[in-house]
């Protein structure tokens, strides 16, 4: 099947336009949309993963001409349909159609204008996995920014009671990190030149963005003059970072994330923090590093520095979030500076952990958050401190809680386990670019992490019952729940056991990152 | 070239952005920008006298002053429209719209 | 300027102004309609067919005799190239749309009502074309007069004043403009801005004189866009006027104005040869105008006028096309102008319903409209997404094109071309907050009752339309950008 | 599959089985007891070997699992306690306790030490090193109340410290291939990797400074006491290290010896003083920990694997025996069923269980604890003869404190109960002691007479000094906060993490969100200002000054103030003048 990628873009945004045409009294036709696309991109998923084949780097590569527009003098604009999937893209896109599956089992009693919200969320399905596939960045940047509004009313209409500050907040972040991108990528495809048939084309394909032999003599890729003591190559290394390190989020730019995630609904909340949270970490690992292997090796220690302190500052705040979601919050902050020091440590362990973490990292979160959704939606309170002894009347949700806490805490055979140990082994490797004391530093975010969950598990869980103006409404979980719960726990523990199928296909994207790193290396 | 040509233009100029600037009726506002056209057109005339065998400068007064009769016609008519409603041609009494 | 003054010179060149002759005849065949006709009713639609099969006559004209190379005419008072006709037809399309918008019930007086949009079509075809001051001038009075006349006609008092104060800044600001140019002649002893005469003088006598003059000019055509300085006159004159009246101002004179200033710039800019950093001032006033136009939208409440910052917000993004001072910047330029036309018109479409139907002023008066008509929310949505330069719309391909050819250009320091570059884009941020009020309170806020549901009507398909090409505009920009790469630009 | 593989993979099945069963009410006790008795059973099938697969790879680095089944004793012995005390547990355990997971967890307890016990690969070896932390959690914490939670939370965290910091060292060593065991070279690791995986058994195997999450394990139930925290789980620590004897320089093995003899003798001390009974063997534990810890650190690797062994059986008796006794007190209703002074002693067979099993612990001969004890004396004595003095000094102070519980266990008339099921395990070990003893005098006796008749009169005079010390009573207050440390990990270390998470939460909203919300008003304010410059300044200032000064010059007769449009006009025309001037200045 040669447009399984394009199946897989395209069939939710065919669905919108499906959607819209029918009748917005009818809900349940809206679901069963919603769900039919999701396990139609699950089938599409499974065919492809089926047909893989061992030796070659790209997958599914899809070419067509997009825009070739004469910029007069200086070349031909080219911007492709590019889309093709590869170690780093693959195990992100799988995320993405499993997690969006989920996300609409779990929106499955939304209430409130159906046909809006599930419009909403399929053409944010579209987007995130049009973000994941795109190699041409004017495509990926399109569909990035395409996340935004979607986003913007998800959270801002059916989000909770601080929504629209909370929306704003998120909107303000990621559009000032966007335009921070958008220069670079502006400046990128200028310095960059393919002569093809004796033109010059300026092209958006990473591919060639990557290529050194493209990059123009003369142009500012090429340039060593110094602005503010940094080329300008440092000056976009560092907008991209910044730029991506919000959308990771990574510390200081990462208080639009507890207020999105406390305030959106608990899908949406699954979504922002399993997949949205990973576009940052991808773009980082697509954009950043391969085109700028000289920068990163010069400023691995900010970029490690940076994700060792997510790692510990939100691992603190964890420690004293009173709010559950908001501690889930801050353990994603955490988490996702994992994702930064295995990029940072340059090393193929290091970048393998860091997509293996941000794979991880996507089930274990929904999970959280779905568990947070568990309660928030019996008793519409999410204050840690209100419950207590829940073990004694709600079991099954005690366990999934005990799976998904330890998940999160890193415990082996889980999936966190593996990706956690594969970014320390890279940050501890001597080939890499970081001090060695940043994973060391950072192993104290496992502490932490144990400190925040088993903390959390002794207040909620145990003691004895105490029923706060809501002890008949905290039963068990329903069988829907229990699925999407229990689905999630079977892959984070396949993942956490069974880790090489995952990872052989991450390994040589990780190689072959981390070789055109250690060519920049100066001796 | 005599300059005090000159000086009586830039005079006429700035007398005529003063009016514009500080008279509150209408009508003398319209008479300040009067004021600043003949400035223009005293130029163009001054001018081109050092081109006497072209008469562009002559061509543009001309057509300035058939611009300056065109405005007074149109603000006249504006000017007659708003004393319908306001009895006033003063435009700071007029104050309607909306604040910024 | 040494052709000799012959009637054949004339002659000749009125075979070039087939469509400013169509648009003549058509003025003048409302204005005897309107003689004819006194039944308002009877009146509107003979007028509006008429004012349509003139402006299609003008653009299929303007088409079918494209210029393939730059034409002199009436002795260089008129330059007929490919950059003016796409202008003309920028135009056109506005004027069409602008008829498109209007409504029987709120013109009072059909003829003088299209008459005067016909006049500024005219006079915008003219003012694009022009190449000598006296063109310049009378075609710009062409512009702005039936433009005050326009806005005071416009509904009861607040027209009349709104109308007034126009006029008495227009006129004015036209007034030093005319005083500028006779400045300028003294420095040139030419009124022909692209003849070698004035360059050579230009570049070899420069006297303040000259600089004052160029400002003066500059200021007065900065007037007609609506940047900043001069851009006071814009909120207070779209709040009054119809809602079809203020998409009209916000477009058509500006994108003339937009198309001179390119010209006039050039000329003095003198290929770079001028001592004067006009790059650096142009990229200033326009960071001036996005960031003015952009903070002052922030506070408005009045749908209309928040859509008039918008317009002086959008002009400083216009002007930053000028920067470059080359092709490329030019093609970008044409590029979004044409975009705006259309994604200001989209949503002008939608506000001018919901203001007709719904009787929507302020921003708050579209709370859980959306309702109302789920089609013309997304249209104003979509309209919104592109004003601030979001994908998939046209607006970021816009977009992408300006700042690209800002990027690449090398007519100011690589510094300032940086902060230009961060500071148009972080303003679009800012413009997030005020553009996405409006489906903000579309969507997300609630009202008590459920809103009637709009008629669809010729307005309602027509704005969709708009919003369809803004998405065609997106997925495709080479449809429009292959086109425009075909026009150079002439001095 | 190999039969070795079973060994492992039985209780892991029978774990997850139990968790995915279907039904309810299964005998689950009686699955696991099967299971492990098979798993006992196939020791003695198995060829001993390596088992080996490949599981991670990635770059230079490759993690196997390695598995090597060749030390049978040690297996048997896991199993075997796992076995004895699944069917204690039996008896033990109340009938609406959750028998489902409670079995699953002990379950997979004896397959992750398995696992931790015979690995050769260091990373390998924390997989099932947190395993086992992390059933030991859920096991402390079984009963759900609010005492055992807070245990097993503070358990579980003072681990998380030793785990990190073991981490850490593992992957240190990692890049020079020093994990799996088969290839380690002496010298060739740095001390720092070392020194930190020494903290990860500091923390497991309870030393000093970090033993007291051991005492407060004890409110898990007893035998999982006997298990996990006496037998089996702490010990993993000393495996650890002695698989790492081969790397250890100077430095480390002082570290290591002092630490040990530190502990030795604090864990002796503290187990004077308590009145509760499983309190005072978590003392004693500790205690010998430390002692097998500082036989390691001295060189005398062999015979602290071997007391390591000893320790197991005679620690899970005392353990199980101590159950008995409490047990007993629940059923006959005392208030404080773990307190020494209210023991009331069920059964002969029991006393003479703990006779045998407690002379087993101050190392009295016939039983196994003499040999292991002896032979660490001895090999001390030979290696280093100062550091013995560790040895020396605790061999009279474990006296003293079994002959003071003793006193009170032994010494008390007996009732005559029948003879319980809950007693056999313990009659069973106390039996395996002195079988021990008896196989293996043979060929693993201690020699050297002088230290072992030396060390046995400390012993008696010890045991009489502790008979004399169970008559003293005293207030246990002061000695229950383990030093203070309790305190300090209990309290302190919890303030200290949660205020810095509020300081860092306060630096997000004070700081952080407060430079974004600045952004916000700024812009805001600058359109306020935008606003108030149109009125204020163009509209009053400049238009009112114009007139202003046009009055004061007295050239146009009483100019009034003039109206908006000419305020905008005349901002317009100032602009414009400025931008003249700039253009001039430029």
């Amino acid at each position: 099947m040669p447009y399984l990628l394009s199946l897989l873009i395209f069939s939710p945004l065919a669905a919108v336009l499906l959607a819209g045409l029918l009748p917005s009294r009818k809900h349940q036709w809206f679901r069963m949309l919603a769900l039919a696309v999701s396990i139609g991109q699950l089938l599409a998923l499974i065919a492809l993963f089926n047909s893989l084949s061992p030796n070659i780097s790209l997958y599914y590569a899809e070419q067509a001409r997009w825009l070739n527009i004469s910029l007069g003098t200086w070349g031909v604009l080219q911007a492709n349909y590019l889309v093709a999937v590869d170690g780093l893209s693959l195990p992100l896109v799988a995320l993405s159609v499993v997690v969006l599956l989920i996300a609409v089992i779990s929106s499955w009693h939304e209430q409130k204008n159906v046909k809006g919200y599930f419009m909403l969320l399929l053409t944010l399905n579209g987007a995130i996995i049009g973000s994941f596939c795109a190699l041409d960045m004017l495509l990926f940047y399109v569909f990035f920014e395409f996340m935004l509004i979607p986003m913007y009313f998800l959270i801002g209409i059916w989000g909770g009671a601080r929504r629209e500050y909370a929306s704003v907040k998120f909107l303000l972040y990621t559009l000032f990190g966007s335009i921070l991108i958008l220069i670079v990528f502006i400046g990128l495809y200028l310095g960059v030149g393919v002569v093809q048939f004796g033109q010059i084309l300026h092209s958006f394909s990473v591919l060639d963005w990557q290529d050194a032999h493209y990059h123009m003599t003369g142009s500012w890729l090429t340039s060593s003059e110094t602005y503010g003591g940094f080329t300008l190559k440092a000056w976009a290394f560092l907008f991209l970072l910044v730029g991506f390190g919000i959308k990771l989020p990574t510390v200081p730019f990462h208080t639009w994330l507890p207020d999105a995630h406390v305030e959106a609904s608990t899908p949406i909340s699954v979504i922002l923090a399993a997949l949205l949270l990973k576009v940052g970490g991808y773009g980082l690992a697509r954009v950043v590093l391969p085109v700028f292997p000289a920068e990163t090796i010069q400023f691995s220690g900010l970029v490690g520095g940076l994700g060792v302190v997510s790692i510990v500052y939100g691992g603190f705040n964890a420690l004293a979030s009173k709010d559950l979601k908001r501690l889930i919050a801050y353990s994603s902050v955490s988490h996702m500076g994992f994702v930064l020091l295995g990029l940072a440590s340059g090393t193929t362990e290091g970048i393998a952990g860091a997509v293996y973490q941000m794979t991880s990292h996507g089930i274990i979160t929904s999970m959280l958050f779905l568990i947070a959704g568990v309660l928030y939606d019996r008793t519409h309170d999410r204050l840690i401190d209100n419950y207590s002894g829940l073990s004694t009347v709600m079991p099954r949700y005690t366990a999934l809680i005990m799976i998904a806490f330890f998940a999160g805490m890193g415990l082996p055979g889980f999936s966190g386990f593996i990706a956690e140990v594969l970014v320390l082994l890279g940050g501890f490797n001597p080939l890499s670019l970081v001090p060695v004391w940043l994973p060391a530093l950072a192993a104290s975010g496992l502490l932490l992490a144990a400190g925040y969950f088993a903390w959390t598990i002794q207040r909620m869980l145990y003691g004895p019952f105490v029923t706060k103006g809501f002890a008949g409404t905290l039963t068990d979980l329903t069988s829907r729940e229990r699925f999407m719960l229990v689905s999630l726990a079977i892959l984070t523990l396949w993942l956490g056991i069974l880790p090489q199928g995952l990872l052989s296909l991450i390994n040589p994207f990780a190689e072959g990152l981390s070789r055109l790193l250690s060519e920049h290396l100066v001796p | 070239m005599s300059p005090v040509l000159l000086y009586l233009s830039f005079l006429l100029f700035a007398l005529g952005v003063l009016v514009v600037l500080t008279k509150r009726d209408a009508i003398v506002v319209l008479l300040g920008i009067e004021l600043i056209l003949s400035a223009a057109i005293l130029n163009a005339i001054h001018f081109n006298q050092q081109f006497p065998d072209r008469m562009d400068g002559q061509l543009f007064a001309l057509f300035i002053i058939v611009i300056a009769v065109c405005e007074a016609v149109v603000g006249m008519s504006i000017i007659i429209r708003v004393y319908r409603y306001y009895h006033t041609a003063v435009p700071d009494q007029i104050n309607e719209l909306n604040e910024r | 300027m040494q052709e000799a003054y012959s009637i054949s010179e004339v002659k000749g060149g009125l075979a070039y102004l087939l469509p400013e002759l169509t648009l003549t005849a058509g003025i003048l065949l409302i204005i005897i309609a309107g003689i004819i006709w006194h039944n308002k009713s009877r009146l509107w639609e003979i007028s509006i067919t008429l004012f349509v099969i003139t402006v299609l006559m003008a653009g299929v004209l303007i088409v079918y005799d494209w210029p393939q190379n730059s034409i002199r005419l009436f002795f260089g008072f008129i330059q007929q190239t490919d950059f003016a006709a796409y202008f003309k037809l920028l135009v056109l399309t506005g004027c069409a749309l602008t008829a498109g918008m209007s409504r029987k019930k709120s013109v009072e007086h059909p003829a003088e009502y299209f008459t005067l949009v016909l006049s500024v079509a005219l006079g915008s075809t003219l003012f694009i074309t022009s190449n000598h001051a006296v063109m310049f001038l009378l075609s710009l009075e062409l512009i702005s007069l039936p433009s005050y006349m326009l806005t005071a006609l416009g509904r009861g008092k607040g027209g009349a004043e709104a109308g007034l104060k126009y006029f008495l800044f227009g006129s004015t600001v036209t007034a030093v403009m005319i005083f500028g140019w006779s400045l300028l002649y003294s420095a040139t002893g030419t009124f022909d801005f692209t003849s070698s005469a004035f360059i050579d003088q230009l570049t070899q006598n420069a006297e303040p004189t000259a600089y004052l003059a160029s400002a003066l000019i500059i200021a007065g055509l900065l007037f007609k866009v609506s940047a900043v300085p001069f851009h006071l006159w814009a909120p207070d004159t779209y709040q009054a006027a119809s809602a079809a009246i203020a998409a009209f101002f916000s477009t058509v004179p500006k994108l003339a104005g937009l198309a001179v200033l390119a010209k006039i710039l050039l000329a003095f800019h003198l290929f770079g040869q001028s001592p004067v950093p006009f790059a650096a001032i142009v990229g200033v006033l326009s960071m001036a105008s996005i960031t003015l136009g952009n903070v002052g939208a922030l506070r408005q409440k009045h749908a209309k006028r928040l859509m008039a910052y918008s317009s002086i917000a959008q002009a400083g993004f216009l002007l930053l096309a000028l920067v470059p001072f080359d092709q490329s910047g030019l093609h970008a330029l044409q590029f979004y102008s044409a975009v705006y036309l259309v994604m200001n018109f989209a949503t002008f479409y939608v506000i001018g319903q919901f203001e007709h139907h719904q009787n929507v002023q302020t921003v708050e008066d579209f709370s859980g409209q959306a309702g109302a008509s789920w089609a013309l929310a997304l249209v104003i949505t979509t309209g919104l997404i592109a004003l601030i330069g979001l994908p998939p719309t046209g607006g970021f391909m816009a977009k992408l094109f300006l700042f690209s050819s800002l990027w690449s250009s090398t007519s100011v320091s690589p510094t300032l071309r940086l902060v230009f570059l961060i500071l148009g884009l972080l303003n679009t941020v800012v413009a997030l907050f005020y553009y996405l009020k409006i489906p903000y309170y579309l969507f997300v806020k609630n009202r008590q009752n459920t809103p009637n549901r709009l008629p669809w009507e010729l307005q309602g398909v027509l704005s969709v339309l708009l919003a369809l090409a803004l998405l065609v505009a997106f997925v495709l920009p080479g449809l429009l950008m292959g086109w425009i790469n075909k026009t150079t630009f002439v001095l | 599959m190999e039969v070795n593989g079973l060994i492992l993979l039985l209780p892991l099945a029978a774990s997850i089985l139990m968790v995915t069963f279907p039904v309810n009410r299964f005998p689950f006790g009686g699955l696991a007891l099967s299971v492990t008795l098979a798993a006992f059973l196939l020791t003695w099938v198995v060829d001993p070997g390596s088992l080996q697969a490949n599981w991670l790879q990635s770059g230079n680095f490759n993690l196997p699992l390695l598995f090597s089944i060749h030390d049978l004793r040690l297996i048997r012995l896991i199993i075997g306690i796992s076995g004895l005390v699944q069917f204690y547990s039996l008896f033990y355990l109340s009938s609406s306790a959750n028998h489902r997971s409670y079995f699953s967890l002990l379950c997979f307890f004896t397959f992750a030490m398995l696992g931790l016990a015979t690995s050769t690969h260091l990373l390998v070896t924390f997989v099932f090193w947190e395993l086992v932390g992390y059933t030991s959690y859920r096991l402390i914490g079984f009963d759900t109340t609010t005492s055992s939670t807070s245990a097993a939370l503070k358990a579980l965290l003072i681990n998380k410290v030793g785990d990190v910091c073991f981490l850490i060292g593992i992957l240190m060593l990692a890049s020079t291939g020093l994990l799996s065991t088969s290839n380690l070279a002496p010298g060739s690791a740095g001390t720092l990797p070392l020194l930190l995986i020494f903290v990860g058994v500091v923390a497991k195997s309870a030393q000093a400074p970090l033993f007291p999450w051991l005492t407060a394990a004890m409110a898990g139930p007893t035998p999982v006491s006997a298990l996990l925290h006496s037998a089996t789980m702490v010990a993993a620590g000393v495996l650890v290290l002695l698989r790492l004897v081969p790397l250890l320089n100077d430095t480390v093995s002082t570290v290591i010896s002092f630490t040990g003899g530190v502990t030795l003798l604090l864990g002796g001390l503290l187990a004077i003083f308590s009145y509760d009974i499983k309190r005072i063997l978590a003392y004693s534990t500790i205690s010998q920990l430390g002692l097998m810890v500082l036989a390691i650190g001295t060189g005398a690797h062999a015979s602290g694997y071997l007391h390591l062994q000893t320790h197991a059986i005679f620690k899970a008796g005392l353990f199980l025996c101590a159950g008995v006794f409490i047990h007993h007190g629940v059923i006959s209703g005392h208030a404080n069923p773990n307190d020494i002074r209210h023991f009331s002693n069920p059964n002969g067979w029991l006393k003479w269980s703990w006779v045998i099993l407690s002379g087993s612990l101050v190392g009295l001969p016939l039983t196994a604890g003499f040999l292991s004890k002896e032979a660490i004396l001895h090999d001390m004595m030979t290696f280093s003869a100062s550091l013995s003095l560790f040895v020396w000094a605790s061999i009279p102070l474990t006296a003293l404190y079994v002959g003071r519980v003793s006193y009170f266990l032994v010494v008390k008339k007996t009732e005559s109960s029948p003879l319980h099921a809950l007693l056999l395990p313990a009659l069973l070990l106390s039996l395996v002691s002195v079988t021990w003893f008896v196989a293996a005098i043979t060929t693993e006796a201690p020699t050297g007479w002088v230290s072992i008749i030396i060390s046995q009169t400390l012993v008696i005079a010890g045991l009489f000094a502790g008979f004399r010390l169970a008559r003293i009573s005293f207030a246990e207050k002061s000695w229950h906060t383990n030093l203070g440390l309790d305190g300090l990990y209990d309290k302190k270390m919890p303030q200290l993490a949660t205020a810095w998470g509020r300081a860092g939460i306060a630096v997000d909203r004070q700081i952080i969100d407060r430079l974004v919300h600045a952004w916000a008003y700024i812009t805001v304010l600058f359109a306020h200002l935008t606003s108030w410059f149109d009125r204020a300044i163009v509209d009053l200032t400049l238009v009112g000054g114009s007139a202003w000064v046009v009055r004061f010059t007295g050239q146009i007769v009483r100019v009034p103030m003039s109206g908006k449009v000419q305020g905008y006009l005349l901002w317009a025309l100032f602009s414009l003048f400025l931008f003249l001037v700039l253009w001039l200045l430029l």
